[in-house]
Order: C-alpha cells, then structure tokens, then sequence
C-alpha cells in the first residue's frame, strides 16, 4: 500500500525544505520513499511542488494520484486537486488559498490552516512550514515524534531553542488538523532507509571506487554533484574544482586523469556540446576519465529544470571522427552508484571516455535504497607499467586495444600524448609521416586498436536480460525503467502482459545478444524524447523496427499512468 | 630530484623539431631546455603541456612527459595536471593564437588562479601552422591571408590582462636574445605560482612584417631601457607601472618583468583536499563510503 | 584518354604552385582537370605532392598511376616511382635525386635535370620550379606556348621583367626534356575552363544566392573559404570575420543570421564541436544559418591535412535535444556550388540550420566544371513579414513547420527570440509556466512545430535517383561518389555491372524511397570512416543491413583502384 | 527615428519581471528604459541582446528586439547583430558568470574590436540563476554552494582586462545608486564603440555577503570620491590611473567613468564592406558569380 503526499506553492515558499522533512521522517521510519522536486527556471515566484510517495515494498515512480495535498498557494489547489484521490485530505493555507471553486473529489477532506500566522506567533514566519508539516503529518497518520525525529536531526547543530519552536509550530499543525481522520496510520516498518539522489549515488560510486578529482560548472540538473563533492571531497581525498566553463572542466579533467588521478566531470547537454572537442581528445591521446551527464528539456537551454532523455546522439556523436568511448545509464540512485564505480574503474583501466547518463528526474529525486550498497575492495588500474623492461611502447598494437601507459612521475618511461595521430612510440605521424606507405599502415592499426577496446570491454559486461514471461517488450533505458516496470505491474493486472528489456550498457552495446532477443518479436520503445532516439539507435544496432512507442517530451517525468494510458491503443492496434 | 646533474642534452628528444629553419620557436625551447637543466628538474618530473600550432610541437623535441592537447586547451590541461599530482613541474607552451584568441578565456582565469606552474606564449604575431592568418597579436594593418586588406583590430595585450588578474610573474622575453629569455624562463619557473612568459619568436614564413629584425628595432629591456630612451629602468613591483609599459611607448615595445610578486599563496597550497595532504594520483584507493551513506539517512 | 602528372617535393619546395601552373595550363586548353595537392601537417621538410590528372572527359578521381613523374626531391622517387605507368616518365632534380636504386616501370624515360643551378643561373633560384615546369610540359606534350600563357595571367601583374625570366625558366626546362619523346600531345581541345575547388564552389554557390555575412577561425580544410572571400568579399557585399574561436564564429553568425542577412560560417570537425551548443540554440529560436563542415582526418587532431567523411554522427548529434537541422553533401565543385545556393536558402526560408558537409578531398582539390554554373535569379526570403496586420506570433503554430517572422528594425514586429522554450508569442515558458498543465500543451506543439520544418522541406527534395542498370547497388556520399563511378566503369569493363546510389540529403531523408530502393536488393557502402558511419545511418533509417562494405581511412582519397580492389573479394563472396 | 517621444513606458513589456523582489537588476532594466526613452532610440531599432542568468532575463521585460541567447554567448551574437544590420542600436545584458565566466574570451576580444555597442554586466558577485556558486568577481572567502570552505580565487577584474584590451568606453555603475546608473548607461549608449558597463547589481537571495548595504558602504565614485578618502576625483582620459583604481583601494572599490576615449574608428568603420556602403540586412540579393568564375580560369 503506498501513500502519496504532495506540497505545491511557489519558489521561495520553502516547498522542498517542507517536503524534505516528510519525506525523511518516512524513509527513518524505514519506509521505501520517492521524493520528486518539480520546479522552474526562476529563483521566486514560479510554481514548485514536491511529491513524496511512501510504501514497504520499494517504490518506483512518482504515482499518478494524490493523498494528501498541501496547499501553501492558491495556483496549487487550481493545478493538483484534480489529482487528489477518493479519500484524500488537501491541507491548505487559509490565507491564501481559496477553495470555494475547485472541485475536490468525493470524500475528500480539506483542513485549512493559517500557518503563517501561526508561525509568526510562535517567533518566526519561517515556522510557517513546519506548522504545515503537522497538519500533513497528521493528516496521513505519521506520529509527531517521528517528524520532531527529523527535526532534531536537522536543526540539532542550531541550538535547542531553535528545536523547541519548531517542535512548537509542529505541535500546531498537528492541532490545526486534529479534527480530520488520517488516512492510514504509519509508524516505524523497518531499520532507517538512506534517502539518496541519483547525482548523490554517482558521486558516492565515484568515491567508492577511488576517485580523486572532481571538476563542473555549474549547471542543471548536474550541479549537485559539485555542490555535493564539494562538501565531502576535502575530507574523502577529492579534489573539487569549479571551472570558468565546460571546456576548462573537461580539460582540467584530462589533464588530471593523464597524470593518474581518477578524475570526473559533470555537466548537462549544453556544457556537454562545448566538452566534445576534448572528449575526442580524451579518445586519441587515450585517457580515461569519467563525464556525467544529466539530461534536461532541449534544445538549447529549452526546458533547464525538467526531464528528458534526448541527448543520446549527442554523446554518441561527440567529437569528430571514430573512437571509442563506453556510455552506461542508470536506471536509479543505487544503480547509479554501481554505474559511478563501474564508469571510474572502465575508464581507467581502458583509458578512454566513459559516459554516466543521467537526467533531471533521476539527478535530482531522491529515493531510498533497498539494497545495501556494495564496497569497494580493491583498485585495479589496468595497464600501468611502473618500471622501465625492455622497450616501452606506450601506443603499442595490442589484441585488448589497451596499450601499456605510465603515471607522469616515473623515470625512464616518458612519452607525449597527443591529440594527433601517432605511432605505438607516440611519435606524431600528422607532420611529416602521413601519407607515406609505412604510416598509412600505422594510422590504420592504431585506429583498429583503440576501437578494439570495446570489443574487450563488451566482453566484461553482461549481457541485458529480459524480464517478464510473456507479451510484447517494452524497451527503455535509463530512468524510465522502473517507472515502466511499474507500468507493467498495472498491466498485468488488467490482463495485459508484457516484458521488458532495459538498455544499461549503450556503448559498447550486446548488439548480437540484443538482436537475438528482438528477432521476430513485438517491441515497443518507451523514452523520454520527441524523436525517438532510443528507437532510432536500436534500429541502426540491430536492423528491427519497433511496432510502436510512446514517448514523452513535456519535460514531466513518466508515471505508470502515462505509459499504460498511452501503450493501451497501442497494444490494440496490434490485436486489431 | 638529487639525481644526477642534468646537461642540456638530456632535455633533447631524438624527434628533430619540425620548425622551418630560422623560425623563432628553436631559441624558445632551447631556453626551456637549458633553464630546466641548470635547475636539474629530472625530465620525469616535469609536464610539458602544448596546445595545437606550429609552437605547440614544443613537448615532442624535449625529453619530460607531455601532452600535446588541442587548440586554446593547455591551461586547463595544465592546471588539471598540477592539481593531481604537485610534485610535478608543469611547463605550459603554446602560440598566440592558441593561448590569446581561442584559448583567451582560460588565459585570464589561469592569471587570477595562481595554480604553480609557468606559461610560454611563443608569440609570432601569426597563426604559422594554419599557414598565415591575423592573430589576436597582430598589427594593425598587417595584410594577412584573413585581412587582406590589412587587420583593422588592434592588438591583444597578453602583458596587460596577466596584470590586471593577478597573475604574480608576469614578463616578456625574445627568442633573438637568447641570455635574457634562459635567465628569464629559469626565474619563471622557479617562481612559485602562476609565471607568464609571453615571447616573440619570430616566424620567418609567414610573417613577414614582424621578423629578427624589426624586432631587434622596435623592442626594448624595460627593466634596462636603452639611453636614448630617457625613461626609468622599470621595477617589477610596481604592477600600475607594469601595465602603462604594456602599450607601445614611443612606437617601442617592452620586453622583460613587468611585475613580480612573492609570498602570494598559489591555488595548490589553498586547495582544502590537496592542503590536507593528499596526493591525487598516489592516494587512488578505494574509499569507504558507509559514514556518507550514513549521513543521509 | 587521361593523363596523370604528379610532383613532388619537401614541404617549402613550392610543388603546390608548380603543379597549379601545369593544371592551369590544362584548364585553359579546355581539359578537364584534377589538381589534388597532398601535403603533411607542417610547414616546411615533409612529403608533399600535388597531381594533376586530365583528360577531354570529365575527371572523376586522382586516378592510380603516373604517366610523369616530377621528383623535386629524393623521397617522392622513392614513394611514387612504383605508380609510373609503363612508357612513363621521371624527370628529377639531379642535384637532390638519384635513380641508380629506384626502380622505374618498363619502358620508362628518365630526365635528370638541374632546375636550381639554371635557376639561379637566370637569376633567381624561386624560378626552378618553373624550369621544372618546362621539362614536364615537354614530357606531357604541351605546347610552351599554353604554359606561357598561364605564367602571363599569373605574374603578369609583378611585370615584364618577371615575366620574362619565367619565360625563360620555362624554356630552359623544355631543352632539358629535349632528349625525350613527349607521351602524347595535348592541344586546345575546347574552351577554357575554370578550375574550382569544392571550398570555393560553396563560396561561390553561398554568394550567388545573396550571402551577406561570412564569419570562420582558420581551420584546415575549410580556410580557403575564409580566405577566397575576405578577398573577395568587400567588392561582392559579403561581410567576412575572424573570430576569435568557433564559439565565436557561429554565435556571431546567428547574431547576423538573426538581424536579416544570409550569414555563413564555416570550420573542420574540432571547430564544429565547439559550434554544436550554438547550433541547438538556432535551431530552437528558429535562426537560420549554414555551418560549412570540412571533415579531415580524427579523431581529435588527428590527421589534419588527411581526408575522411567521419563527422557524420558529430553533425546528426550536434547539441542536445530534439531540433530539426538540414544535411546536404556534394559530390565535386560544380554540385558544391548548387549546394551552396541551397543551403544558403534552405536555412533562410525554414529559420534552421543548414549544414554542407565536405571533407579535405573535396574541399581542396581543384576541378574542372563540366557545366556552366547556373545563376540565382531571385531570393525568396520565406515568411517574412512587413508590415503588422493583426496579431503577430513569432512562434506560430503552423502546419509547414514555419512561422512568420520579422526582421529587426521593423516598426510594431518586435519579439524575443529564446534559446529557452517558449509559445507562439516568445513569451518564455521555462520561467513560471513550465509543467503547468498549459504550459506542457505549448512545449509539445512547439516541439512538433519545429520538427515539421524537415518534412515539409522533404517535400521539396527530389529523392535520391539509382544509377546503373543491374547489379549490386553501390552506395556512397559526398566526395567518394564520383570516384565510385569511375570504379563502376571499369568494373563494368571487366564484366561486374554494378548500380549506385549517392545519398545527398542526409537530412531530411528520404527514407521511404530509399527502402524501397534497398529493400531485397544487395548492398555495400563506399566511405571514407573506419566505423561506418553511413552504413550505420543507413541501417538507422532503413532497418537494412549492407551486405558488406569498402572503407578507407588511412586519410587518402579513395581512387577507383582502391575501391575496385576491395571491392572484388566482397562480389565473389556474394557469389560463392 | 524622428518618430515620437518616447517614455520610459514605452520600454516597459507586458512580461513581468520574473526576479526575485529587491533584486538589484530591476535598477539595471529601469535605467536602460530610461536611457533609451531619453535617447528617443525606438524599440524598433534596438536590439537587446542578453546571455544565461537571472540577469539575462532583462530583454523579456522590454519592448525592443531582443535575443535571449545562450550561457557566455551573448557577446559574438551582439556582434554579429551589429555588423549585418549597423542602423540598429545594440545593447548586451548578462550577468558577471555569464561575461565573465564562460564569457570571457569573447569579452577581452570584444574589448579591443571596439564594435559600436554597449555592454551592462550586471555583477551580483555569485551565480543566481543556478542557486548560489561562486562567480568569477566573487571575493576571496565568500561560501558558496561550490566552496563552502570559502572561495580561494581573487575575483576577476573586468575594468582592468577591458582597458588592457584598449575598451574605448569602460565605466562600472551601482543599481543602488539610479541616478548615477541612468546617467552612466546613456553616456555609454551615445558612446561611439565598445563601452562596457560593470553594474554591481546585488543578488538578494544567494549573496548573503555584497548586499545594498555592504556596497553602500564599500564602494566609491571614482570621478567624486569621498572627502575622507583623501584621492584625487579621476579624470577618464588617464587610462593607467584607471588601471590601478580598478583595484580595490583603502578596502574600498571604485565605480564610475575609469575611461573614456572619443575619436577612435569602431569596428563597423573600418571594415571594408560595411565602408563601401554595404548593408548586410537590406542588400541581400542575388549576386552575379560570373566574373568571379572567369578569375578561375
Ligand atoms: C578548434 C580548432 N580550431 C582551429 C584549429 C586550427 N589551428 C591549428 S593551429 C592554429 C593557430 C596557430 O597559431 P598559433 O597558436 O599562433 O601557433 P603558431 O602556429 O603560430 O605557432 C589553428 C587556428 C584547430 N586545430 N582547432
Ligand atoms: C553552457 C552552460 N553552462 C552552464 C549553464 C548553467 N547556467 C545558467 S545561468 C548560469 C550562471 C548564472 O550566473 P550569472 O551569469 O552571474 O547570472 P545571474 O543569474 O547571477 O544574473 C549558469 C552556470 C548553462 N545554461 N549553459
Ligand atoms: S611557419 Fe612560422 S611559426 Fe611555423 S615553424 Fe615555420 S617559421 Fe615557425
Ligand atoms: S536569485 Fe538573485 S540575481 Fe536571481 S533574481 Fe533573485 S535576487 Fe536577482
Ligand atoms: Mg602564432
Ligand atoms: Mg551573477
């Protein structure tokens, strides 16, 4: 059974602060917690809501309905009453709000509150959230002490007086909606879950796997990776650095990566586009490092704080010419730091540009983990030659297409790497090589070299695997993942079964294995772009048209709802 | 570094320069080799960073590891380097186009950054390796296969903008002087924090206005001014003076340190992680994360 | 019958304008000609080559084999002597080159010369490649005359003193040459004829439909058209500006584009990575402009004076997002030109961007038109309005795909034009209407508005048109075309008739018509990417797999040997 | 342009300013409506062209033709307006990360091409749009959600890189001081090239540090300053004097007119299309390649 909260008012009215609190009182009961920050591209006066569902069993989407709602403006009850559900509870702050003409649905209970007033009499207008949070704690049956938890927790450092008037406004709202049932009661179902976003659980793989230098420019819905490295970097050896741009972070970033550190940068598609010049670099000069890219509403600057899944192309065609480059997508904030450990070690030890896919949706919500998150052991930096043994080639043709490389540092062993084309000496064949015989053949082994490296890594990564039993498959990748499974859930139970295939692992890509699955099958593509990117790739990989798709490009995240109301015709034009 | 001492030679790697004979850039990197040796920097410690030009062939004829990166990008290359491992000497070196026009954002933010390292502007006043186009160095009028009816910009002045971010070790050498452009690297090297050497190293192919030549007759020592110029030997601590000597003065142009400051704390030296003591390429391990995981409960 | 010629020397040895005036003289005599002028990543020391080949019909590629040789040093000797078709000829340089070990084909004549000493004898030592001159014209059998008459139309300008010394450069190098036979003999076979690189035909194309704004960073091999219009430039009206990078560049470019002019810029595949942020944002706030991309030798640096036709995903993926983009690729100078109206016309009509993909082959390699080129009559500026009648949205809705719009300095028709997404009026939805239930009807309708644009103008392309008759289809783009037909002809000769297919449009595509095409048939792809870009492309749009493939990316351009050579074991395979 | 008087209303669009209340930029945009009104330059023959940021939201809430362009872009793309169409007015509007940042290659170039059009940076001393990081003008110290250790960079000197690059119009303005800042952005406006305006313009919501208040009492007029400063007022022709104002001084920082410069040739002067009477906007039509061709032959 889960439960579904939502906070709506606008920017400045301390929408996230207020559901970040609920949200963790949850997730320190040890309930499973989704807690999505919907906002705009303005810093006052936008609309801002933040919704938190709340269940035992891991949650894997926003949902598509609301329980209680929270009103703290009038433009809130307008836009998301339609969603309350039969039962439901809209909190709201009397003087501002004004239900007479919205429409609740049956059975609905509505508790004003005057929060502001409230808070004001207590010592401060900024209790006026922590007020709201009683009446909504209330109202979906959470007991007082697990909240004043949280605020201890939060507000602990500020001093005890501080904790005493928040405890007051709590105990406030808690009265302001005494005169409503809770919905359902929730009290403590498990140990305390971690509450984490998906940029939070990159950084920690990241870390996890040894990372020491970190470099961004701000920029949504990338940005809390830096704000959050910069935190924790100083004391778990990462060095942080904000950049005057994209180009200076992705150079910083090799320049790091070449002299040995384990280094990553993040971005979103704008400041990916003025990263790919040297993202190319990376792929000849064959250093490893670690991009992050969390995906927004394009083009251009488009729509900066809403989701999308569209910049596909653009990491797959960063740069001129072929070279390899690895891009792995995250399907959640603990996957995410899987794919953290697994995109720093691969880029080390291939030494080559590794692609962490992300977007605004799964960056920025935060969600519970329901898997511990496994260490680290030990580092295994691949190729590295310590001591001077014979010839040192640092370029050298290989069967793995990884060659041999030293750390700047050790004697003997030095060499140039250049964004040039190069023997296996790391002698430049550009000047006055190219074009001869001899160097018509070493151009060509080293681009079969370095494209080899996929060939070996693909062989390191497991296969994708269909889930379900039976019915056409939905394929998506990254963030849309869960929510599809969800989706599917719902489906069946309406009798309609299908299966999924989730692309994790683009590049390299399981093009035999995937084509296999495909072959002769019913497939539809379910993603987060107008057109169609995921579907387009599948079909240059594996030469298979999907029967259909359903795509979303409004910048809203998908909810089961979405994908089931949109896959029904769908499925029966099939049937027909 | 208490190996053996190390001679010029040592410097010189087996790929003969690709320069056009005559061109200014082999004073340059035989002044970098010999500043380097005489200060018995081990090659395996040292980083030489280039971008894209006929200039930023540099690393190839040296010995030290390096990296020949891409047009306008050997700041931030650089910087990244020295940030992950300090223990390395970082030598930027590059051309004007690389470093003033493509590269001129990173060039203002590297001045005001103070991250150790030192920066060789082989400026020619010409793109060399795009075979003759105006560069954000050159003059006024200059007929070039971009202008051909002459430049109509006027000059960037590299000495100007490094004085008016901060940089600490700001100056300008020349390749047809080759004692003053050692000593000169030698002390920018040793200079702790970001040193800027901006150097006119004549191309004798495409420019054909700017030559050995026109520079021995229009250039001056500011720090020892020829008699006939009636003006004070410049002190490098007076940076308002320092800027005033970067525009053309009695249709001369100022070579040698316009400014120098000490004491300043450099980025690495600030740098809260590295301040901590840590080494970002030898402390590569893994890190345990459970206290973090922790925290966000 | 064709006649190969090629020279070479070191770098700084003037072979380029030693082989342009043999070219010219050609060109002038009414041959058709093919100047390919071959050279390293460094100014002066390495191996440089220049070939000219001619003939009374249309010359479609380099060819692959000498019939005289030019040896202004030792290593071209030893590099091309073994391409000197039987009966040829090499004349060398005494002073540098000595024969006694290369091995020349059977029948071939030698001509030692001493083009220096006699230079400076005459009294400078720059005229020695124009003694050098004088013994090939006698080997080709050119009459001294059409050689004079091209040293007159080059130096004329620097007076008659200069001309007369060439003179006698000239006919120092044909008493040199006296001793042999001339191969054949080439007189006036037509009209002169102008010989035209594909950079120069966009230039050209671009100016005669009315470009007024040109704006480039040096960047081989698209310099020279930075270089042909600032000097031609200021008399034909088109502004011409070296920026100070790319980003630069194409942002001032859609600064200008979006003012009212007809703006292009152009660069290689480093610059274009920089120029993909930029590129987005004219394709969301609807600005059009032409982006030249000139693709050499990747990735990274690379292989800077090399060819290759490797961008292709760097241009599909350009910047994040969805948005519509032209692609147009010519095959040789002439279509270059037709490229070059369209694109400049195309990007202003439908408010896009507009790309015209040529490659370091096409981009720098002179070439005879075999057709007059035609002119520009009129210029449709597309749906521009004048004058305010009613509303005015900027951003309307249409079924084209394409708004009105007004050119600033236009009383009353002022608007916004965003890189954020915004409605019909510009008003900005990113701000305080985004994810507002409104507000994600705008964001759709936009987005489809945008992409509308492509299959309107899908309608206005005439589809790609197979050639041949039977056989396996050939397919291919850009510069490799017209080399792939001279390959099919002598295929053909040897009993394998082959069809072929150049696709043209990359975007939009005519992906109907081309499955259709494709669809049972036996395919192969001709390109120049170690990948396969296009074949991926091609598969992409049409779900087909190529039965196989000749890719070339050593950096030299494909010749009708090369392909024919690789392109054998695949035909028996299929026939096995 | 004789068209009728124009009032400060007539710049004012339907688009309410979506800033946060108290936000210095409502100063900025006020007095570019001012300046313009009292210039008479009709909306129409104005473009206001702005990059990524709070700041740069400015040409939604005027009337004239505007473009909203990308993060650090907003330079070249004012070029580009300017050079294909020189009857317009063009003015760009950004913030301090935005033209300093990101932007600041394109803004040293700006500097020296001397294009005629005006430049108002709207300095807040942090990153708005993206919730509070350090900016390149931050202070050294200032916590921010990207050092929150403190920020170990000197800030960035746009006055002094502008008149390094030979900036014929370089002056800084204060939104809390509007008579001043009107004044200021019409001079700048009526000046013939290049002249930025650096306007301290504070972020109420994520600079906690350079408030109203602190500026008040940190800043000066470089042209009057205060008695008990004991400094010369500052004559704009003196470009060194301006360099070494553009410092901080006593703990105080200066704005005002740094430099003014009257006589030189703009970019659009010089350049030998636009000389010959070409308009790029109005002359585009069909052009005769004939001759050109037969050159080839
Ligand atoms: C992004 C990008 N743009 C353009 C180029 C082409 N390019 C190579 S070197 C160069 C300029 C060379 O001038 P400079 O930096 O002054 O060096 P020099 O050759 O004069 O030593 C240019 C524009 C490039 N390699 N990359
Ligand atoms: C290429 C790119 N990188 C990053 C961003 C994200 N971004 C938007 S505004 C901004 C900085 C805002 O600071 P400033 O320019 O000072 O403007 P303010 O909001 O303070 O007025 C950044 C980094 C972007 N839009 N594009
Ligand atoms: S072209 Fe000029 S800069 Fe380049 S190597 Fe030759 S002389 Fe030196
Ligand atoms: S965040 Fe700061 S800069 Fe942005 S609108 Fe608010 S006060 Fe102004
Ligand atoms: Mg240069
Ligand atoms: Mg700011």
């Amino acid at each position: 059974m889960d439960t579904i909260i939502r906070v709506g008012g606008s920017a400045g009215d301390g929408v996230a602060s207020t559901g970040q609190i609920l949200a963790r009182a949850f997730s320190r009961l040890g309930y499973h917690v989704n807690a999505y920050n919907s906002y705009q591209s303005v810093i006052r006066g936008g609309h801002v809501w933040y919704n938190i569902r709340v269940s035992e069993e891991p949650v894997e989407s926003i949902g598509d309905r609301i329980d209680v709602l929270l009103c703290i403006d009038h433009q809130t009850a307008e836009v998301h009453a339609p969603l309350v559900a039969e039962g439901g509870v809209v909190v709201h702050e009397a003087s501002k709000v004004d239900l007479s003409d919205i429409k609740l649905p049956k059975g609905a209970a509505d508790i004003g509150i005057t929060a502001l007033e409230a808070a004001k009499e207590i010592g401060s207008p900024l209790l006026a959230n922590v007020v709201a949070v009683g009446a909504v704690a209330h109202a979906v049956g959470l007991d007082p002490e697990s909240v004043r938890d949280v605020i201890q927790a939060q507000f602990g450092r500020k001093g005890e007086k501080m904790v005493e008037m928040n405890y007051q406004a709590l105990d406030k709202g808690y009265e302001f909606a005494s005169q409503v049932e809770p919905i359902r009661k929730h009290g403590r179902v498990g140990p305390q879950r971690a509450l984490i976003p998906g940029n939070e659980g990159i950084a920690l793989g990241a870390m996890a796997a040894g990372l020491t230098f970190y470099a961004a420019y701000p920029m949504t819905p990338a940005s809390t990776i830096l704000h959050y490295l910069a935190q924790v970097g100083p004391d778990n050896g990462v060095v942080v650095k904000q950049m005057e741009d994209e180009i200076g972070v992705v150079n910083a970033t090799i320049g790091a990566a070449w002299a040995g550190a384990r280094a990553m940068c993040g971005t979103s598609g704008g400041g990916l586009a003025l990263m790919t010049e040297a993202i190319g670099f990376a792929g000849m000069a064959e250093v490893g490092l670690v991009i992050v890219n969390s995906m927004r509403g394009g083009p251009s600057t488009g729509l900066p704080t809403k989701t999308e899944q569209a910049d596909l192309w653009q990491m797959l065609g960063a740069g001129q010419g072929d070279y390899p480059k690895a891009l792995v997508a995250p399907q959640d904030p603990h996957d995410a730091y899987l794919a953290g450990i697994e995109a720093t070690e691969i880029a080390d030890r291939y030494q080559m540009p590794v692609f962490v896919a992300s977007d605004f949706y799964l960056s920025e919500t935060s969600m519970t983990l329901d898997k511990e998150l496994p260490p680290v052991d030990a580092i295994d930096r691949g190729a590295v030659v310590e001591k001077k043994e014979g010839d040192f080639l640092r370029y050298k043709i290989t069967d793995t297409g990884v060659s041999p490389r030293s750390i700047p540092g050790t004697p003997e062993l030095m060499f140039i790497a250049a964004s040039d084309e190069h023997d296996e000496d790391a002698t430049l064949i550009s000047d006055v090589l190219a074009g001869l015989p001899n160097s018509l053949k070493v151009r060509i082994d080293q681009v079969d070299k370095r494209a080899r490296k996929l060939d070996t890594l693909l062989k390191e990564l497991p296969a994708p695997e269909i889930e379900g039993e039976t019915g056409p498959i939905l394929i998506s990748w990254g963030s849309t993942a869960p929510i599809l499974r969800e989706a599917r859930r719902q489906m069946a139970k309406d009798g309609v079964e299908t299966r999924q295939l989730t692309l994790r692992w683009i590049l390299p890509f399981h093009t035999d294995a995937v084509r296999e699955m495909l072959e002769g099958e019913t497939f539809y593509v379910i993603e987060a772009s107008s057109s169609g990117q995921l579907e387009d790739y599948i079909r240059m990989r594996t030469g298979l048209w999907a029967t259909g798709n359903v795509r979303r490009y409004d910048g809203e995240p998908f909810t089961p709802g979405y994908i089931t109301t949109h896959f029904a015709p769908l499925v029966q034009e099939v049937v027909a | 570094m208490a190996e053996t001492e190390l001679t010029v030679k040592d410097l010189i790697s087996d790929t003969k320069p690709t320069w056009c004979p005559g061109c200014g850039d082999f004073g340059v990197v035989r002044a970098l080799q010999t500043a380097l040796a005489e200060l018995n920097i081990q090659p395996h410690d040292t980083a030489v960073i280039s971008g894209i030009g006929c200039s930023s062939n540099l690393p190839h004829f040296m010995t030290p590891y390096g990296m020949h990166t891409i047009h306008g990008r050997l700041l931030p290359v650089a910087m990244g380097v020295k940030l992950a491992n300090p223990e390395l000497t970082v030598i930027g070196t590059g051309g004007d186009g690389d470093g003033y026009a493509i590269g001129a954002g990173h060039f203002a933010h590297a001045c005001r950054r103070n991250v150790d390292m030192t920066y060789i502007v082989m400026n020619n006043q010409i793109y060399g390796l795009t075979t003759g186009q105006t560069s954000p160095t050159s003059g006024e009028g200059h007929t070039t296969k971009s202008t051909p009816g002459g430049n109509i910009e006027p000059p960037f002045n590299p000495i100007g903008v490094a004085l008016a971010e901060g940089a600490t070790f700001v100056a300008r050498g020349f390749s047809g002087d080759p004692k003053h452009l050692q000593a000169l690297v030698k002390r920018a090297i040793q200079h702790k924090g970001f040193a800027l050497v901006d150097v006119f190293s004549p191309c004798v192919t495409f420019n054909k206005l700017n030559t050995f030549k026109w520079y021995k007759q229009t250039i001056y020592n500011v720090n020892e001014p020829p008699k006939d110029m009636d003006i004070e030997p410049h002190d490098p601590s007076d940076r308002a003076r320092g800027f005033a000597l970067s525009f053309p003065g009695q249709d001369r142009i100022g070579y040698g340190v316009f400014y120098e400051e000490t004491g300043k704390l450099t980025y690495g030296e600030q740098d809260p992680t590295l301040h901590a003591g840590v080494n970002p390429v030898h402390d590569v391990k893994p890190r345990d994360v459970r206290a973090l995981v922790e925290a966000m409960k």
